[in-house]
């Protein structure tokens, strides 16, 4: 089919935001998509709850075992897109085993990474530095956030 | 197939040669000729009509006026008075179910909708049915996403006051088959509502020879500006009506005790009229009758087939609803198990905008079986240089997410 | 007195030189920057808000939301969420008396509001107490048209749930004791909802530290575009509040048989907003905080007290209302045996635009003991020049009439 | 005071509205407006109704007595600009003495000037088209017509 008619068509090579896009979607992200870490049920756990995101439909619900101060295990089941489901695995994965202090600083960081706070990527974030690529695509924020608001609330339902 | 306007007539998508507008069905583009009626309104006949006694207010009064006459022709109601202005469709159901519902419903009537209903014909209905004890029901679809009328027919009976339904399905472009639904409401003496908000952009709307009760449009889904919506109604049943909001322009006369109610269009317009808004709407209409129906539909029906074909060849696409020659100018359709919004997320990077979401049709989408799917809808402004985009667009999100297996 | 804002900035005063425009209490004139800003969100970020998953939707959205932050800034509303936009005043109040009041409002209690309202504020409340059988109470005037603060703490009682009050009266001019009105309302456990759209044009307003539990206005009374208003309210009573209208964006989860609602300020905006009228009247805001509403309020003052002055001085002139210091810029008068709609007719062909009848407060008008009035209102475009002509055709009216005795 | 801005104001010659204004308000129709003809009410009418113009609150009571099908009496009281006053008394003064069918041709007569058609305005309006230059004023046409919608229902009421 032709373009009949006098526009200027995107050239072939990506711009800025399409590579940015590429970037974020990779293996890596992908794999906690397609193979989420912690999905399923705690048999008795400390704090359970669901957090929705009415805009676009996704649900988490969450549940934390603690070990006096310490995170011990966490699991979460819920459906949604690429960024809401690995930044769900990946985070759970991260805070396993953190004190409820340095699980906080954490879930703190990463909320500010998203948000493109220059130099809020740390270390401490390890793989969920993956994710920084959503900081420039604010109607994807939520998506990205709506696993560590449901951890923050759990952590903070604790003290 | 080119556009059926050119996009240089839109100064938005003039401005913006690589962007591919395929979001048509949430809100138009506006064409110069809209913009520059709004602005000529305000420049030349700005004043608050129906109230002044001077040439000024005289001047908004008649375009006001003129736009009523003008949008109602359009659609097709003769008795212009019936044509009332709000702010849009959500506003008029809105309207329906408050005054006339309030009034005519009762604890035990039933009130019938379709599952594939927008939240704004679909949510009214169900907490005007909580608040007065009526039944709320809803008919359920054909397989393929259809009005099913067998069902339809078996559900309706002497306690049905409403069935309410969209002429056109703003999820799957589905086609109501207005007249056959509008004999079996009025058979058990029901009233039938049309949530025409995605009709009238697409389809040639003649109110009077369907025999809808009410039937309600937005004007910014029809290249029009926002906040302009109509509500037409049969006479009789907005002359029996109580008002919805009261206040100015709407009263006849207001005593400490009690008030009463100016004549149609008036009782149902409380406050200063949106002019300007009615005045963009009324040149919207004028540009939609320049290029005609008829134009506009057939350009829709070759666009909308080109993406089904392209679309449904892709491994791993399933599109939603009836086949291409049934339908408006409404896609909606999941690609594997990339999901709508990591989906559009990947189109807008190559400039592509399609929704994904429920698209205000929550319980449309637990009957499908998802919690969002993806949608393009197209327009006058549309040609197939924006399906080649989509297309490669889509090619490009299966390829990225095929990079881990399943 | 020289306009606060030059006729040049406003296209329609620009292009008619001799128009002597003194009807700003109906609707006001838009100046170019107003224009531009609708004109400009059209062009370039036009999409649908909330619902878009692409660029430019969130260049909408963002749009949508900075209006609302800057609007809430002019206001004096710290929380930015219970800032609503509407359609308009009247809108904003009927949502007030349908949503808190069916919710609240119950058979024996009593609703208040003085005989100077506007229908818009009249109306709403006098029709809620006819539905809920709750008793319409009216506070009378002062003899010069002002709230009785004496009758009204009178009138209080622990039945007493609202007390409805305009700030500023749009026929008389006369501005109302806030604070004292809403310390009385809250004395006995009522909410007091002020009519702010004769007061956000021309005043400073702090609706936080008023502590008016509502306070409603319109666009198109303070330079913005028609069709956009908005409604100011306290968090704990919105959050406590049932939906006004519902449909899309309002919405948190639609089951079959119920729904939950979105967070404010969602909850009360339901279906597309009206984006472009919220930029307008965001950029309108944006013109009155670089005059200064400090300056606005002594530019009008200015004119109304020469007004007042110069046509207190021509025989059989009768000023109903306030003294000039006392009053924002409307003047309501009667010329003698003059009938307002001759004489509006008559200052019409001397391209001078006043309003006559009763300005939508039939009540107000029973009060004072007339059928109609004329009424003429002044903004920052006008100055001295336009006086000279109101005065001129007054005693034009006057000497015409005056060729046949009474 | 000083126009102190760039306003080129109005000159002082009337332009044609001002000029079609002053000879509407002649000497004349203030009269009918100062002085009405057959203010009042009727001992026994025939027909009598009540007609209100919402927009600017003018109300008129008017009573009408036959005598077969001739006019014989007829009686007004309501309040109004000078316009719907003096229309009332003029109109209600042609009236008396005529036939049905002759007091329906004035009244259509009478409208259609007032909607400003050419040549409308024939003898039989007499006094009445001292009220032509109301066509050119179309917010005061309910006006000028509310006494006339009125005889013309109270004569239709009788066929
Ligand atoms: C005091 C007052 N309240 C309410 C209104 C109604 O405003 P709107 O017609 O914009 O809804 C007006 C203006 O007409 C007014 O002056
Ligand atoms: C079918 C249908 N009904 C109702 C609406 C609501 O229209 P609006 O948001 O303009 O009130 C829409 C669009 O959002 C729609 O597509």
């Amino acid at each position: 089919m032709s373009a009949p008619d006098d526009r200027n068509r995107a050239p072939n090579a990506p711009d800025a935001q399409q590579a940015n896009v590429a970037a974020l979607y990779q293996e890596l992200i992908l794999d906690h998509y397609r193979r989420p870490r912690n999905r399923g049920k705690l048999e008795s756990p400390d704090v359970a709850l669901r957090k929705k995101n009415p805009l676009c439909g996704d649900v988490i619900d969450l549940q934390v075992q603690f070990d006096g101060d310490t995170v011990r295990d966490v699991r979460f089941t819920g459906e949604g897109c690429a960024i809401s489901q690995a930044a769900a695995s990946m985070l759970t994965q991260r805070l396993k085993g953190k004190s409820s202090a340095d699980a906080a600083q954490i879930l703190d960081r990463f909320t500010r990474m998203v948000h493109g706070e220059e130099g809020a990527a740390d270390e401490s974030l390890g793989d969920l530095r993956a994710l920084s690529g959503v900081s420039r695509l604010p109607v994807r924020h939520p998506c990205a956030l709506l696993a560590s608001d449901a951890l923050a609330e759990a952590l903070a339902s604790r003290r | 197939m080119m556009s059926a306007l050119s996009r240089s007539d839109f100064p938005l998508l003039a401005a913006s040669p690589r962007l591919v507008y395929l979001d048509s069905a949430a809100t138009t583009q506006k064409p110069r000729a809209v913009l520059d009626a709004i602005r000529d309104f305000y420049e030349s006949d700005n004043a608050n009509p129906h109230r002044g006694a001077y040439a000024l207010s005289v001047r908004a009064t008649q375009r006001y006026h003129d736009a009523r006459a003008r949008v109602a022709k359009f659609l097709g109601v003769s008795d212009t008075d019936c044509l009332i202005f709000t702010r849009g469709t959500t506003e008029s159901l809105n309207l329906v179910a408050a005054s006339w519902g309030r009034a005519n419903v009762r604890a035990g009537d039933e009130i019938v909708v379709t599952g594939a209903e927008h939240h704004a014909n679909f949510v009214p209905w169900q907490q005007l049915a909580i608040e007065t004890g009526a039944r709320f029901r809803i008919c359920e679809l054909t397989a393929d996403g259809a009005i099913d009328l067998d069902r339809l027919r078996a559900m309706l009976g002497s306690k049905t006051k409403v069935v309410a339904f969209a002429h056109v399905s703003n999820v799957l472009g589905t086609i109501a088959p207005v007249r056959e639904i509008v004999e079996l409401a009025h058979g058990v003496g029901a009233i039938a509502v049309c949530d025409g908000a995605q009709a009238a952009p697409h389809l040639t709307v003649r109110f009077d020879a369907s025999g809808v009760d009410f039937f309600a449009a937005s004007g910014h889904k029809m290249l029009g500006p926002m906040g302009i919506g109509v509500l037409a109604g049969r006479r009789a049943l907005l002359d029996a009506m109580p008002p919805f909001l009261t206040g100015g322009d709407m009263i006849e006369f207001v005593e400490d005790e009690h008030s009463t109610w100016n004549r149609l269009p008036h009782k149902f317009e409380a406050g200063t009229p949106n002019a300007a808004g009615a005045v963009g709407l009324a040149a919207a209409v004028g540009v939609l009758e320049r290029v005609g129906m008829d134009a506009v539909r057939a350009h829709e029906l070759a666009l909308v087939g080109a993406a089904y074909r392209r679309l449904a060849a892709i491994d791993g696409v399933r599109i939603y609803g009836p086949g291409p020659e049934d339908r408006s100018g409404v896609l909606s359709f999941n690609v594997g198990d990339v999901h709508p919004h990591d989906l559009a997320t990947i189109l807008d990077s190559h400039h592509v905008c399609i929704r994904a979401g429920h698209h205000c049709a929550q319980p449309l989408m637990r009957r499908l079986g998802v919690s969002a799917t993806a949608r393009a809808s197209f327009y006058v402004y549309n040609d197939d240089a924006d399906i080649d985009a989509l297309v490669n667009g889509v090619m490009a999100a299966r390829e990225m997410f095929s990079r881990v297996g399943a």
